[in-house]
């Protein structure tokens, strides 16, 4: 009992997590079902794998701003490179081609953030602030303001498949998105980089002194950050069979506040996937519950705001609260 | 029993960005409240085409009768429609035209003609430069919507293509995104006035950039100079032309864009023979014309 | 008393130290190892002393550190970067656009600035507190909807009242969120960004307002009105500046402000009352957001239920381009300006040049990491950084 | 005193005219320095004279811009901190250099965590290694436990075991006894004895004479980046180290002065806090130094931050000239005439990136209504410059630059600058050298004899009872002893906390309930 207790205290985002998928089983007509529970999954993803590197970045003690740039740059290569001439005799593997590029892209502009982080030594916020508003430029740039469509109807069926697991038809991305958590999960908590992580951002000087070259591991991780958005941007293009330069607005805001309600302290040195993705998987089933309740546009605004605030104050008060208990003589 | 509920749903595009989607949400509403057989899930993508798709997924989940959506992407929305139609669900498309390869697996679109829309603008703007007798030597710019979304893409198509068929000596000196925003149409617009010294026209996306403008050309003491043309005729569109300082617009009604949607949902569902493209009329608009249109609600 | 040169490595009488320095009078900028750090220091201030009495052409040199006397390139970048990038692009577009240089298009920009500015006045003061505000865009929206939808139906006055109340209102529950439960500022002003969207949207039902009777209101006084031929905008936002430069410099609040963004436990610790400093910057803040949603209404007459989205952005840009630390504890509202108008003429420049609006999105980005990084690298001393 | 082994003569560690430089500062001007195998080398100096430059510059952190460093008589250019470990060079850091939210394990191995394949971190070896290493010194903890859930002295613990992660040769200690206890710095004590006797070379920094004498070999000096000769440690005494390093003589008369105080203006009656402490109860007198003294942790801090109103009491009230403090909060006691000098001085004291006449307005500020006076800040400047003769160069010169003592001067200015009749003072000469720290024994003096109250607080037992009065001793939380003028000696005060400590650790045992 002790235990679950001091889970909870220490962890909210489960107990909101729950709260909120009781409230909506109860009153949202549909929700409580298990196909519903995989669209929310798709739902997510987008926003999860991008929080996914977010999260590894945030722990360094950096953030990046420019991933719903990054996204639509992404999903704008992803459907176009299926049709560039390189690819051109390499049938319905252009896919392939044109994935890889994407990925590829991910990582360049990811890792350009990452460059600059590292060699100028500018805070991440502002360094990723201007690249937020110069990659949309880029994607402008090389859209020409258009939308791009893939002539290849095979590329939407990925994005729409499903895999039999036993009776059920898990969609792919949603399989996809669960593996990556529990990989990148795996890097964090078990990997020489991962524990890295935690030291660079908890303290930067001591992660230095140790000699943890803390310039190109940021560096890295923003590869990552970069790579994983590719990724995502990948998957939303896939589910869409095309990309629009418009894509991915906002998305930077959501994905920061996926992982900050999952704990991850923005100052950086502590932080969680298991808890990003609750933090996202919240954001997501807000989204579908209200949908599924007809909640109003204008009021979903209201709420959504409100409910960021109201966790923080739930969070800030339990973290008071823990400190108390352990401070009882 | 045959006289069960229909249930449709709708995504609209983004509500609350200007007063035409909030007055067609309204519109939808009311005809679907006063529609007996109709129960209707009204949801907004909020000019997110992810946040579309998931809302069309959640649709389909719910297993509703029809599903119209006001696409925030013509091309993005077509894997998502398609599904909605392999589930059983008819798709009615509303406002904005879904791309080609989409055409297959929609019931019907149900709307104005964004492209007749930027032809019809070109049009009313050759026309009145013809009356003027300056067809030959006007020099026009143009403020265009939010860069990327459908409906500013075809008007300015629309507009573009038509404009040299029927003036060929018009010349479109420059085109810069007013972002829908009144107030960014000011600025692009001031800007323009101080790097042209002559302009005739103006050609703006919607009549709210096209006050914008008017307001910037009426700062500088241009605003006789210049005929201004704009498309979806708002409140303060009507009003200016009312001044005479606006010259022309095209005539939307939201109100019967949104009643269409929902008739044309209706037929659908019943089973009845709807055309594949039911457009609505979407006429000209202009100082001389005007006594025969309602000011606009919006 | 042994000169600073050859004093180094002897082993020298205790006085040495405690004694004072002569005033170098002005040596050439690397006269020699200087082993003792206050020495330095002490004849830097001397010198700016010296200099200060002296005339405009001196007092400028000092302006620019030209006489201090470990002169460097990159201390003259690190204090003055974005007033020189400034000119550097204002001499460009010049020499690129014969329109560019004018009255007009001067006057026409700053006008357009002004809103932008207005908003970033009140935001680097909450920055410099080390918080953010990137509510004030939705603030913007919502104040500007109710001025222009309130005009007609109770009058520009009350119209003006009930916005300031609106903003203010939103300004205090920020100021409570971040000030008195001192929850992060990032996530609160986000959530903000959001709520207040959402009571815009309620508030106007979705619907655009307008202000029926354009031409006789003095409502159209603060967006459309000249003073001796400048704008009105243009008087309040510089008008706004002088005020909140005097409020940061001039009185104890702002030094309260900036205890506070240098480290806010010291100021705690000093007996400032941190809670209600962060509380009024909020205000302050939300009071800027209401000029320019006064401002923006009148000069359109009419609104849109998401003008200001965006804005946060903008004006986050702009003070980053100032040179405002978002850690809290520096910044100017002078640089803010200057930060504001690089923007805007950056804007106005690549209009008149023709190029594509995503030019424009091109170079904010360069621009952005080009300015604080010759800021943070000539404080630091080197360019780059220490990760490296 | 553990006689040494024999030292060999070869140096394990050499430096031959080293010179450092910052922008502006010559931190270090062709300083040579040597190390021995199996010797103890003490590094002194004033604050800013280039100790811990010239240790950075041994550990790889900076290069040299002259001269050469040798280990094992062979020349290296030593890129990084983990080339210096590699060379068997470990330093442990004036500021603890530790990551909170990773394990014991974790930080010992930072930046060497064994790897298996695809990058993995190999647990078994980790925790196995760091066992024995914590076996070396006798930790009890876990590896597995996070730092955060550590004491101090813990942290300082994993601080030194992980200097013997390598085959060490030379071990750097800069000031490592600053947050320690008496009983820890003993243990600490045993550990470089122990390290020395098995032939590592050791250079001990520190600010405190008698650890200096207690412990090294040798002793180093520097002023102003530059040598100023070895001494041995046992041919010398510790009135002409001292004058190498600051250049004058400071004398240390014995206490006579005792005084026993005037009115009583703070009266703290039965006053509890969760966590921290409990049942005080003290009256302070003006013109009297109320010195408290007992082991981290024990809760002197926050008895000072409840009177400042930093701290919520649920029990107890406290007075200030017969008037109780209702508000609780410092803008109260300042006006009441309080003032705290508070122990973090980088955390609490000053506001670092602004100038010096900004910090030593903030506190009287609130005094000045809306305005604020850039002359009166100028001019307390001046004051306090001249008062506490604060080494810095103008009023607009930013305190971040000054040195440790200078800016402790600053905050003490800052403080006295509110005209307090109460004066707390919490470890007012944590990491400051012997002559500022003279100085400022003597400000606390003065001030009592113009009729200021004072608390101080302090873990050094020298500091105690070179400036208190009258001296109580706390455990736990607890007010355990009071010592009045001649009481006070090393022997009764050490007494009051080792004695009641004993007594009192059991019934505390039985106190504490497992909900914690
Ligand atoms: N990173 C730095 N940048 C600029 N100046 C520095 C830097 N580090 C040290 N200094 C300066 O170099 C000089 C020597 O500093 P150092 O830290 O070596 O002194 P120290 O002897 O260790 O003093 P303390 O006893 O206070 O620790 C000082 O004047 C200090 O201000
Ligand atoms: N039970 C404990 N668990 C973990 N850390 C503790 C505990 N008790 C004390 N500490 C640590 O010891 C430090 C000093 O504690 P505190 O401030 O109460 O002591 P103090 O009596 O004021 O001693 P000093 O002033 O010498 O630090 C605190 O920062 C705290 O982190
Ligand atoms: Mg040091
Ligand atoms: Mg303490």
């Amino acid at each position: 009992m002790d235990k679950f207790k001091s889970f909870f205290l220490e962890q909210p985002i489960w107990a909101f997590l729950i709260a909120i998928t009781v409230f909506f089983s109860l009153f949202a007509p549909n929700f409580f079902d298990i196909q519903n529970f995989e669209n929310i999954l798709i739902q997510a993803s987008t926003l999860g794998i991008i929080a996914l590197g977010m999260t590894l970045v945030m722990i360094n003690g950096n953030i990046d701003l420019s991933v719903g740039a990054i996204l639509a740059f992404c999903a704008v290569v992803m459907v176009d490179a299926q049709s560039w001439p390189i690819f051109a005799q390499l049938g319905d593997w252009a896919i392939l081609g044109a994935f890889f590029m994407a990925i590829l892209a991910g990582m360049a502009l990811g890792g350009l953030n990452g460059f600059l982080v590292w060699k100028t030594g500018v805070n991440a916020f502002i360094v990723t602030l201007g690249a937020m508003i110069g990659i949309r430029g880029l994607v402008f740039v090389y859209t020409q303001e258009q939308s791009l469509f893939a002539m290849n109807f095979l590329f939407s069926d990925i994005g729409m498949s499903s895999v039999p697991l036993g009776p059920l038809a898990v969609p792919t991305i949603a399989i996809l998105f669960l593996v990556l958590v529990a990989l990148v999960h795996l890097l964090l908590t078990r990997t020489v980089h991962g524990r890295n992580t935690f030291a660079v951002g908890g303290n930067p000087e001591a992660a230095v002194n140790a000699g943890i070259r803390v310039g190109p591991h940021m560096f890295v991780n923003y590869l990552i950050l970069g790579g994983l958005t590719g990724l995502a941007g990948v998957t939303l293009s896939s589910q869409m069979g095309a990309a629009t330069p418009n894509l991915g607005r906002d998305y930077e805001l959501w994905v920061i506040t996926g992982v900050v309600l999952g704990g991850t302290k923005l100052a950086g040195g502590y932080g969680s996937i298991l808890r990003s993705f609750a933090g996202i998987l919240s954001i997501a089933i807000l989204r579908n519950g209200m949908n599924m309740m007809q909640v109003q546009a204008f009021y979903v605004y209201v709420i959504l705001g409100g409910i960021l605030i109201a966790v923080l104050i739930l969070d800030k008060q339990l973290s008071s609260r823990k400190v108390r208990l352990s401070e009882q003589v | 029993q045959e006289d069960e509920v229909i249930t449709i749903g709708i995504t609209q595009n983004n509500v609350g960005i200007d007063s035409y989607q909030t007055t067609y949400e309204q519109a939808f509403i009311e005809a679907a409240n006063n529609n007996p057989e109709v129960e209707a899930i009204v949801l907004d993508a909020q000019g997110d085409v992810e946040k579309q798709i998931n809302q069309m997924r959640d649709l389909i989940q719910q297993d509703v009768d029809a599903i119209i959506i006001w696409p925030t992407q013509g091309k993005a929305v077509v894997p998502v429609v398609r599904q909605a139609e392999r589930a059983g669900i008819p798709v009615i498309v509303t406002n904005s035209q879904i791309a080609e390869e989409g055409q297959q697996f929609i019931a019907s679109f149900s709307g104005p003609d964004n492209i007749t829309q930027g032809i019809y603008s070109a049009e009313i703007m050759c026309d009145r430069f013809t009356e003027m007798g300056i067809e030959d030597e006007a020099v026009i710019v143009q403020i265009a919507g939010m860069p990327g979304y459908t409906t500013a893409i075809e008007r300015a198509q629309g507009f573009e293509e038509r404009l040299p068929e029927v003036c060929p000596n018009v010349e479109l000196i420059e085109t810069q995104p007013g972002d829908w925003n009144r107030e960014k149409s000011q600025t692009v617009m001031e800007t323009f006035l101080t790097k042209y010294d002559d302009i005739d026209g103006v050609y703006s996306g919607d009549d709210n950039m096209g006050v914008g403008a008017l307001n910037a050309a009426k700062a500088a003491g241009r605003a006789d100079e210049i005929i201004f043309v704009g498309a979806t005729n708002f409140a303060v569109g009507y009003e200016a032309m009312g001044r005479g300082e606006y010259w022309g617009s095209i005539y939307q009604s939201p109100v019967e864009d949104a009643r269409n949607a929902l008739r044309t949902a209706v037929a659908v569902v019943k089973g009845e023979d709807v055309p594949k493209s039911n457009y609505f009329d979407t006429p000209k608009i202009t100082q001389e014309n005007m006594d025969q249109y309602t000011k606009p609600v919006f | 008393m042994p000169s600073s040169d050859d004093s180094s490595g002897e082993l020298t009488s205790g006085t040495r130290r405690a004694a004072a320095q002569p005033p170098r009078a002005s040596g050439p900028p690397e006269a020699g190892p200087d082993p003792v750090h206050q020495q330095s220091q002490e004849a830097l201030h001397e010198a700016e002393e010296a200099v200060v009495a002296g005339g405009i052409g001196a007092r400028f040199r000092a302006l620019l550190g030209l006489d201090s006397p470990d002169f460097s390139w990159t201390k003259v970048l690190a204090k003055q970067g974005i007033l020189l990038a400034f000119v550097i692009a204002m001499v460009g577009f010049s020499l690129a656009s014969d329109r560019f240089l004018s009255f007009d298009n001067f006057s026409s920009v700053l006008r357009q600035s002004s809103i932008i500015g207005i908003m970033a006045l009140g935001v680097t003061i909450v920055v410099i507190s080390g918080n953010l505000d990137l509510s004030v865009g939705s603030m913007l929206s919502f104040a500007t909807i109710l001025v222009v939808d309130l005009h007609d139906k109770i009058g520009p006055a009350p119209a003006m009242a009930v916005a300031l109340v609106a903003a203010l209102a939103c300004g205090a529950i920020n100021g409570t969120l971040v000030g008195v439960l001192r929850l992060n500022s990032l996530i609160v002003t986000l959530g903000m960004l959001s709520a207040i969207q959402g009571f815009t949207l309620i508030y106007s039902g979705g619907q655009n307002a307008d202000i029926t009777n354009q031409s006789d209101t003095w409502f159209a006084f603060f967006g459309r009105g000249e003073i001796a031929g400048i704008a009105v905008p243009i008087l309040l936002f510089l008008g706004l500046a002088i005020i909140l430069e005097w409020v940061l410099h001039g009185t104890t609040f702002g030094r309260r402000i900036f205890a506070i963004g240098s480290k806010a436990s010291a100021a705690e610790y000093s007996g400032i009352n941190r809670v209600k400093t962060v509380f009024f910057s909020y205000l302050i803040s939300a009071f800027c957001v209401w000029c320019a949603a006064v401002v923006m209404g009148s000069r359109v007459m009419g609104s849109q239920n998401t003008v200001g989205k965006g804005y946060e952005l903008l004006v986050l840009a702009a003070i980053i381009v100032g040179g405002a630390s978002l850690l809290g504890g520096s910044g100017k509202i002078s640089k803010t300006v200057i930060g504001v108008l690089l923007l805007g003429f950056i804007q106005n420049g690549l209009l008149l040049l023709g190029f594509s609006y995503w030019t424009q999105w091109l170079v904010t980005w360069v621009v952005i990491i080009v300015a604080v990084w010759l800021d943070v690298g000539a404080r630091r001393g080197r360019l780059l950084s220490p990760y490296a | 005193m553990i006689q040494p082994a024999e030292p060999s003569k070869t140096p394990v560690l050499s430096v031959e005219g080293v010179s450092k430089s910052f922008p502006g500062v010559k931190a270090l001007d062709g300083v040579s320095f040597e190390v021995r195998p199996g010797e103890v080398m003490a590094l002194v100096g004033e604050n800013g004279a280039g100790k811990s430059t010239l240790m950075k510059v041994i550990d790889g952190i900076y290069q040299p811009e002259e001269g050469s460093v040798s280990i094992g008589g062979e020349t290296v250019a030593l890129q990084s901190p983990q080339d210096a470990k590699r060379r068997g060079i470990a330093m442990i850091h004036q500021e603890l250099s530790l990551v909170e939210d990773l394990s014991v394990a974790e930080n010992l191995f930072l930046g060497e965590l064994p790897r298996k394949s695809l990058g993995r971190v190999d647990w078994k070896k980790l925790y196995a290694d760091s066992r024995r290493l914590l076996d070396r010194l006798n930790c009890q903890f876990s590896p597995r436990a996070l730092i955060r859930n550590l004491t101090v002295a813990h942290k300082q613990l994993v601080e030194i075991a992980r200097a013997l992660v390598y085959e060490t040769r030379v071990v750097i200690f800069d000031e490592p006894t600053t947050s320690l206890t008496d009983r820890e710095r003993l243990l600490l004590f045993e550990i470089i004895r122990d390290l020395r006797s098995q032939g590592v070379g050791i250079v001990y920094i520190s600010h405190k004479m008698d650890e200096i004498f207690e412990l090294s070999d040798r002793i180093t000096v520097l002023r102003d980046g530059t040598p100023q000769g070895v001494l041995e440690t046992a041919e010398t005494d510790e009135d002409s180290v001292v004058e190498r390093m600051i250049g004058r003589k400071v004398s240390h008369a014995a206490r006579t002065d005792f005084r026993s105080g005037e009115d009583v203006v703070l009266q703290v009656s039965d006053l509890w806090s969760r966590g921290a402490f409990r049942e005080v109860s003290f009256e302070l007198r003006s013109g009297e130094i109320l010195g408290f003294y007992g082991l981290i942790g024990s809760g002197r801090t926050e008895i000072l931050e409840a009177i400042f109103g930093l701290r919520k009491c649920y029990r107890g009230e406290i007075r200030v000239a017969g008037e109780r403090l209702d508000k609780h909060n410092p803008e109260e006691a300042i006006a009441r005439g309080i003032a705290l000098i508070p122990e973090d001085r980088k955390e609490n004291g000053l506001a670092l990136s602004l100038a010096c006449d900004r910090n030593l307005g903030m506190t009287v500020m609130n005094q000045w209504g809306n305005l604020a006076h850039p002359s009166r800040e100028k001019r307390l400047f001046e004051e306090y410059r001249e008062k506490l003769s604060i080494k810095a160069p103008g009023p607009s010169y930013p305190v971040d630059n000054l040195s440790g003592g200078n800016q402790q001067k600053v905050v003490i200015g800052k403080w006295l600058a509110t005209e307090p009749r109460i004066l707390l003072v919490d470890e007012p000469t944590r990491g400051i050298d012997v002559g500022s720290k003279a100085q400022i024994h003597q400000l606390l003096r003065d001030l009592a004899a113009e009729g200021y109250a004072i608390i101080v607080v302090s873990s050094e037992m020298p500091e105690i009872i070179r400036v208190s009065d009258r001296v109580l001793s706390l455990y736990e939380g607890r007010i355990v002893s009071e010592l009045v003028g001649e009481e006070i000696s090393e022997e009764s005060v050490g007494r009051a906390i080792t004695g009641v400590g004993e007594l009192a650790s059991t019934a505390h045992d039985s106190n504490t309930s497992p909900e914690s």
